[in-house]
């Protein structure tokens, strides 16, 4: 019942109007950005506040390889595998100084980092354009196929999200999710078992930063222009706020968390400022009632599946 | 018959008052018109939408906007920033903007859709630079801006048409939007000795900045852009703090000429407070859009951006047209200076 | 030259007080609950709000209040934010006790989130000026100028921070509230009312930060809704910088952070000949930040946790 | 003098509790007289910490009653009940790692029998005098029977009438051991009455004068501590073998 | 010899063909290089300290294999530091530590655990929020993570891994008795079985060196009884076990050799019965006889003088 809907309202979407797509893209770019994060947040238990600094990485990349800011125009698929090892590369860079830190220590160190991004795009002008950002980038086309309008991206994004999930679900089902796992739990025991935690975790890093870089590419590519302003700090915030309302450690807790998060905003959209009161509100309820998130960790893709077809 | 003009703009957020205010303006003619009658007996209806001044928000909007057939024409986006990003969407579904951003890069893109209603940031920092230049005999200017689109843009303009003039830009410093402490800044800035300092930046640094410098006792001449019109620049930054500071705005003062003057008492008079500083601009826009719903062969979108860019319409600011760029063809710019608690205009353009 | 250095120190100096005092708000709070409380900057922010309010509210014209008046009004102020603080622990906060440690620290966004649109619907959401309370008067030491406003900022933040020092090290209500920071079911055991050792610490924690809020408010002559956000996380990152939990750390973390910002202003453009400009003045900050961090993981004074002495288990 | 007349300082009536809804223990009855020692054994997850526990209002109590002096505390939040006269010395020590000694017995004074801070001090340090060598350190710093003697000074600081120590012995070396149960003899003579709870069953039945066992949550057996030491249940107890019924001796 | 099997007591002889089979799969991943030769560990002039407080002094001894070692000495006398030095958890102030001529000193922990050096903690430190199964299965990490791309991208070879460590985790939790538990959560187990389960964690690499701090402590009798035989039964030749323990019953019940703390020092070392004998060890640690007699004695002063005689309970 509830994967037919899911799956209804999948192929619905692109038929109702571009303003609805145009929201189905927002919110499915969080999903894979939540997805990406949650590897470091919810499997490896890393608080990581910079995390829209990846995000960034992969949308200027974009941004560079295809638009007249540098003159080049390198095909979209080509752009999304760089971006991938440019996005890990970045992932690791941060990894490697913020290992020994734990908790609130790697929290702020990580936001520092996606800060200094941040000022990096926004004062590297003869790079980024500065504030002003870069405009007029190329459309996206795979094999010929030109993906650009809400919903031609809308279809990349849901062919994109479901392997990138999949993907990462089976990586938690592995034994280095099983790794990561332990690190969340004890990183001294796991050591003390003989996990090399450093290189774990820059695993985590690597892996949700090239997620990030990613979803940064396709946003790029759909709106067609980047800026700084996209990439703040509150963004970072708002994807850990995505991870923890719906629930940490679980991808369908990211769908739900940002459906919520991302969605409610909209809908209420008319009601201005109070809508905002209304979320921070709601935030704290949600939070207090389930502290853990919305759906709990144990209930993951499994058992969804497990319960769909009645094993 | 009826037609719908959408109106986007920060509406909560920090630059909330900026938005409200205009489209108050825009409101304030378009009710008086509804009220008598509509233009050949069309009305006007209102959808107004937030945008946060965040280019994201401003996408959905531009898309909700181009979704719904009933809106024909769009009063769009105060931040160039969120121009840039709604204007393709815009002319994708040929929808006719009067889009306020202005950062000069808007018109230069080829848009076919688009009309910019206000002077453009190269009008903002000319009046200054020739101000800085010829009236107070400056011989060196420091720049100091946000690091923000409009900020640097219009910072730079300024720096360009003061070095053209025989000027020399000392240097160029950066802050943050966030700042509120420019102290060492400012200390940086005391041991150069400039003549004139211009300040690429918004409300309200625009004061806390005026503010300090006069507490760290530094000498220059403060020019600020448009931003700066408003009360609260003088407020905020102490009466004292800010004698002879110039404000460029592309808007008359308010008691400018009788029709704005009557603006000015019948904005007071509906909303209980006094307009804003883009206000009359708003107010402008509706007696444009007035001019171009006489003028349009139909209400379509495609009718509507042919009318709007062949309009000439009679405002309370005087005539306005646009040129094939959709920028305006004469682009008023005034310059001010404050005197005790009030803007006198010293220049105009 | 001397007068550049003399007034820089000064900058810094004021700078650094103010984060002071928002960042031993934070580190408070951290020690006892282990929490940190991104709602803090926005005590910050009703500290300037209530005082305002209250100052209109009872004395009606603001250029006319004597100084009793006036510190009376700061009283107000300053009591209704620590009630706040402790009416909103109470609400947000204590039912997240026994969950995972990222809870409150969201439950905290949840109630920044609201704090400053609630304040935005009610005064406004742009900013507002604020009266200084301070004569505007200036005094020249060497070629540096230093307002009497700097001064009072100074002397405020010190003897406040002398005395949470005194209240936290010295008095029996300070080892009470350490005692329920480290171990809260024992002290209970023990006799300790731990709910009203942690009030007291969201009573003062906010306090303090209210006051920092009416001080910079005072100082920059204005105040908004969001003013918490900016400095408040500079502050966090102080406290972060100083070792969060210690006291003395959160004051020295405030006051090299602000003479970082400063430096940078000031030499970042001299020391990498023009290259990088101002603008890069928190790239520093954080620079300096992480490279601290590197060499002492727990911060300048924070303790360094020995790994089995200390179980360190799971975050969240 | 025989104490069947005097009414007893604790009594526990029907006591079922638990946390949250586990229930743990089921129809306790148990008393402990004036200067008495009385003793609880029984194995892990018996319920012999949350037999404290309830008694000190952290698990919660959901039938029965439990007197203090006559007055029922059932409900009494744990700071309530300590400044009756209840002081609990909790498993596993629990000592401030990051406070000093001295400033571990200032946090537990709670001024309950009018005693000034530095009598009850003094006193804690003529008791042990390695704590006052140590007053200033860290009290991290200090070894295993250390921390325990501080454990049982900083419970001392409340001036109970009954004191309530868990495993006082976990962890400790056997000559520890021996010094921590004199200790526990000395505070019964000054007239402090103790309920102890202990997992070192010979030495515990040697000192105490009364000993109940406890198993799944229910007494099992009871009876003065020297007749049960000589008893065949208790090893039998011990190694497992459950017997339904409570035996009295 | 064939692989040596947990135990040798013939009753368990229904555990024994599955361990083979474990074996192959521990070899087969990469965590022991070579054949299982009998190694040696060696304490040299071991030193740590804090500061200037000294808490262990000029340590040097050697751990044979195939004896079970017991650490025994007074509270903070330096043995849960020895363990935490030589698991790597501690960093060593002076002196070294070798596995035959391997220098574990100075290695990063995870390296000395994938040298063979496995160990449990004074406070029970498992993964709380995974399932007992899965505590132990996390221990293929180091053997496994060489394939894991593999494992993500090909579902078969993911569903042989699981299989391969699904089999020997289940063998070494029913050794344990705790194959009931196997998809409990480890941090809801009763605290005698989170003993167990840890000791368990500590085994499924097949460990050279287990190093156990106080495994017996807030165990009941009983199931120190039931650690005893287990403990006994772990022993293999090439193995070397240490055993912290303050439980002196266990203690020299189980160890072959026993090395006594005191104040960071070597105060003893010695076969159970010469450390009993030692006068020694019975001032700084046992306790003599007449320290036991004088509790005695003390608690009957007490009676006496308070006169006490219990009040029987109906
Ligand atoms: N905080 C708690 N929440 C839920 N259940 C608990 C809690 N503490 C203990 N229990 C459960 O209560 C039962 C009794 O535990 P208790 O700690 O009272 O036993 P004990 O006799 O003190 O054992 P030990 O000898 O190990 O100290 C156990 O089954 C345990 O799992
Ligand atoms: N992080 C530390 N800083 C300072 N001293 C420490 C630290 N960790 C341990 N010590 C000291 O080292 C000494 C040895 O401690 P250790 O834990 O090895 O004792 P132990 O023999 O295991 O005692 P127990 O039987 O109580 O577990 C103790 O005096 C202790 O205070
Ligand atoms: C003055 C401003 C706040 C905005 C300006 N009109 C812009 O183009 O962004
Ligand atoms: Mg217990
Ligand atoms: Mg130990």
């Amino acid at each position: 019942m509830v994967l037919l809907a899911a799956v209804a309202l999948i192929v619905a979407t692109p038929f109702l109007s571009n303003y609805y797509v145009r929201v189905a893209n927002g919110l499915l770019i969080y999903i894979l950005l939540g997805i990406g994060l949650n590897i470091v947040i919810g499997y490896a238990g890393l608080l990581d506040l910079g995390f829209v600094a990846f995000y960034a990485v992969g949308a200027y990349t974009y941004a560079l390889l295809a638009s007249p800011q540098l003159g080049l125009h390198l095909p979209f698929l080509l752009i999304v595998v760089i971006a991938a090892c440019v996005g890990a590369i970045t992932g690791i860079l941060l990894g490697l100084p913020v290992l020994k830190l734990r908790g609130d220590y790697l929290a702020i160190v990580t936001l520092g980092f996606g800060e200094i991004i941040r000022i990096l795009m926004n004062n590297l002008d003869w790079l980024t354009g500065g504030p002003k950002g870069i405009a007029r980038l190329d459309k996206a086309s795979i094999v010929g196929i030109e993906l650009a309008r809400p919903t031609e991206i809308y279809w990349l994004l849901i062919v994109v999200v479901l392997a990138v999930a999949t993907f990462v679900w089976r990586m938690e089902k592995s034994i280095l999710g099983k790794a990561w796992a332990a690190i969340r739990e004890d990183q001294d025991a796991a050591r003390g078992i003989g996990i090399n935690t450093t290189n774990a975790k820059l695993a985590a890093f690597a892996t949700s930063a090239t997620i990030g870089s990613i979803a940064g590419v396709i946003f790029a590519a759909s709106q067609r222009f980047v800026s700084p302003d996209s990439f703040a700090l509150q963004e970072s915030v708002l994807i850990v706020l995505m991870i923890v309302v719906g629930g940490i450690g679980n991808i369908l807790g990211i769908v739900v968390g940002a459906a919520i998060l991302i969605l409610l905003p909209e809908v209420l959209r008319e009601f201005a400022e109070w809508r905002i009161l209304f979320l921070g509100l709601l935030m704290i309820v949600l939070i207090i009632v389930r502290p853990s998130g919305i759906v709990p960790r144990s209930f993951g893709p499994e058992k969804l599946i497990r319960g769909l077809f009645g094993k | 018959e009826d037609v719908t003009i959408g109106l986007a703009g920060p509406i909560s957020g920090p630059q909330a008052y900026f938005g409200t205010t205009w489209h108050n303006g825009f409101k304030l003619y378009i009710d008086k018109l509804n009220a008598a009658g509509g233009v050949n007996g069309v009305t006007v209806k209102i959808n107004q939408q937030d945008d946060q001044a965040d280019p994201r928000q401003g996408t959905l909007v531009a898309q909700k906007f181009c979704d719904d057939e009933s809106v024909v024409l769009g009063l769009v986006n105060f931040n160039s920033g969120v121009a840039q990003s709604t204007l393709p969407i815009y002319e994708d579904c040929t929808m006719p903007t009067m889009t306020f951003g202005s950062n000069p890069a808007l018109t230069q893109q080829g848009y076919k859709f688009m009309v910019r209603p206000v002077a453009n940031d190269f009008a903002g920092a000319l009046l200054p630079a020739e101000y800085a230049l010829q009236k107070l005999n400056a011989k060196s200017a420091l720049i100091v801006n946000d690091k923000q689109v409009f900020g640097q843009g219009i910072s730079e303009i300024f720096g360009k048409n003061f070095i053209a003039g025989g000027g020399k830009v000392l240097d160029t410093l950066s802050i943050a939007p966030t700042d509120v402490d420019f102290s060492a800044v400012l200390a940086q800035i005391k041991s150069k000795n400039p003549d004139v300092i211009y300040l690429g930046a918004v409300m309200p640094q625009l004061a806390l900045f005026a503010k300090q410098m006069h507490e760290q006792g530094v000498k220059a001449t403060l020019m600020v852009p448009d931003g700066g019109y408003t009360p609260e620049f003088i407020s905020q930054a102490g009466q004292v703090n800010v004698q002879g500071a110039t404000v460029a705005v592309q808007a008359p003062p308010l008691d400018a000429t009788p029709a704005i003057a009557d603006f000015a008492a019948q904005y007071k008079a509906k909303y209980g407070q006094d307009a804003g500083p883009y206000s009359i601009y708003g107010y402008a826009q509706a007696q444009i859009l007035e001019a171009v719903l006489k003028s349009a062969k139909g209400y379509t979108r495609e009718d509507m951006n042919e009318a709007l860019h062949n309009v000439k319409a009679d405002t309370a600011i005087g005539q306005l047209e646009f040129d094939d760029k959709g920028e305006l063809k004469v682009a008023p710019s005034y310059l001010y200076k404050v005197e005790g608690d009030k803007f006198t205009l010293i220049g105009t353009k | 030259m001397l007068g550049i250095l003399i007034q820089q120190t000064v900058n810094a100096l004021t700078i650094g007080a103010i984060y002071a005092l928002i960042a031993l708000g934070y580190t408070m709070v951290y020690g006892v609950l282990r929490m940190i409380n991104f709602a803090h900057g926005e005590m910050f922010m009703l500290g300037a709000y209530a005082a305002f309010l209250t100052l209109t509210f009872f004395v009606g014209d603001i250029g006319g209040a004597g100084a009793l008046v006036l510190s009376l009004v700061f009283a107000v102020a300053l009591i209704a934010v620590g009630l706040a603080g402790v009416g909103i622990e109470r609400l947000a906060y204590k039912p997240l006790r026994t969950s995972n440690r990222l809870a409150p620290m969201l439950s905290s966004l949840g109630v920044s989130l609201s704090l400053v649109t609630g304040v935005q619907i009610m005064a406004g959401p742009q900013p507002v000026g604020f009266p200084s309370f301070f004569p505007a008067t200036r005094i020249d030491v060497f070629g540096g100028t230093v307002t009497l406003v700097q001064i009072g900022i100074l002397i405020a933040a010190f003897v406040l921070m002398a005395a949470l020092y005194l209240l936290v090290n010295r008095s029996r209500a300070g080892i009470i509230v350490r005692a329920v920071s480290e171990n809260r079911p024992t002290a209970q055991l023990l006799g300790i009312n731990a709910n009203l050792a942690i009030s007291l610490v969201f009573f003062f924690g906010p306090l303090l930060g209210a006051a920092g809020g009416i001080l910079y408010a005072s100082y920059y002559g204005i105040m908004s809704p969001t003013m918490g956000a900016v400095v408040g996380l500079k502050a966090f990152t102080a406290a972060i910088l100083g070792g969060i939990g210690s006291i003395p750390g959160a004051v020295l973390g405030s006051f090299i952070l602000a003479f970082v910002e400063v430096g940078g202003t000031a030499l970042l453009p001299i020391l990498s000949g023009g290259i990088l400009g101002t603008e890069y003045r928190d790239v520093l900050a954080f620079a300096i930040l992480i490279l601290v961090l590197l060499v002492r993981p727990a911060g300048i004074l924070g303790e360094p946790v020995s790994e089995e002495s200390i179980v360190y288990k799971r975050e969240f | 003098m025989t104490s069947t007349t005097s009414r007893p300082l604790l009594k526990i009536a029907g006591l079922s509790s638990g946390y949250g809804r586990v229930g743990v223990l089921n129809a306790i009855d148990l008393e402990v007289d004036e200067r008495e020692i009385v003793v609880i054994l029984g194995p892990n997850g018996a319920g012999k910490t949350t037999l404290l526990n309830s008694i000190s209002g952290v698990a919660r109590a959901t039938a029965g009653s439990i007197e203090f002096e006559g007055r029922d505390i059932v409900g009494s939040r744990p700071e309530q009940v300590v400044r009756m006269g209840l002081a609990h010395c909790p498993e596993g020590r629990q000592i401030f790692q990051r406070l000093t000694v001295e400033e571990n017995l200032v946090a537990a004074h709670i001024g309950r029998g009018g005693k000034s801070f530095e009598v009850l001090r003094n006193d804690v340090f003529e008791l042990f005098p390695i704590l006052k060598e140590r007053r200033n350190g860290m009290a991290s710093r200090m070894s295993g029977g250390q921390q325990q003697m501080l454990a049982i000074g900083r419970a001392l600081m409340a001036e109970p009438k009954l004191l309530m120590l868990d495993e006082p012995s976990l962890g400790l070396a056997p000559k520890i051991i021996q010094q921590i149960f004199r200790i526990i003899l000395d505070l019964s003579t000054s007239g402090i009455s103790i309920l102890l709870v202990e997992q070192n069953v010979q030495l515990a039945l040697e000192c105490g004068d009364y000993a109940y066992l406890l198993n799944t949550g229910r007494v099992r057996l009871h009876g003065p501590a020297q007749e049960l030491a000589e008893h065949s249940a208790i090893s039998d107890h011990y190694l497992g073998g459950a017997t339904e019924e409570t035996i009295h001796v | 010899m064939a692989y040596p099997v947990l135990g040798s007591s013939d009753d368990r002889a229904h555990h024994r063909a599955p361990l083979r089979h474990r074996a192959k799969i521990v070899r087969a991943g990469k965590t022991h290089s070579g054949a299982f030769r009998q190694m040696t560990l060696t304490f040299e002039k071991l030193r740590k300290q804090y500061g200037q407080h000294v808490t262990i002094d000029d340590v040097s001894t050697r751990f044979e294999p195939g004896l079970i070692h017991g650490v025994i000495g007074p509270n903070g006398a330096g043995k849960s530091t020895l363990i935490n030095m030589t698991a790597g958890s501690y960093v060593v102030s002076g002196g070294k530590i070798s596995l035959d001529d391997k220098t574990l000193s100075g290695m990063k922990k995870y390296q000395i655990a994938n040298s063979g050096v496995a160990r449990t903690y004074q406070n029970i430190r498992l993964f709380d929020q995974m399932t007992v199964l899965e505590n132990l299965e996390v221990c293929f990490y180091p053997a496994h993570v060489g394939q894991v791309w593999r494992e993500i991208l090909w579902p078969p070879f993911a569903a042989k891994r699981r299989r391969e460590r699904r089999d020997v985790c289940m063998e070494l939790l029913a050794f344990f008795n705790l194959q009931h538990y196997a998809d409990a959560e480890a941090g809801s187990l009763p605290y005698g079985r989170q003993r167990m389960l840890e000791i368990a964690r500590a085994l499924v690499m097949n460990p050279r060196v287990l190093l156990l701090d106080e495994p017996a402590a807030g165990l009941n009798h009983h199931e120190t009884a039931e650690l005893t035989a287990r403990l006994a039964e772990l022993k293999t030749p090439d193995r070397i076990m240490i055993v912290v323990e303050h439980d002196m019953d266990l203690v020299m019940t189980v160890c072959d050799r026993i090395v006594v703390m005191h104040h960071g020092k070597l105060l003893f070392q010695g076969t159970p019965a010469e450390v009993q004998a030692s006068a020694d060890v019975q001032l700084a640690y046992l306790g003599t006889a007449n320290d036991l007699d004088d509790i005695k004695t003390a608690a009957k002063d007490r009676r006496t003088q308070l006169g006490i005689r219990a009040r029987r309970r109906s």
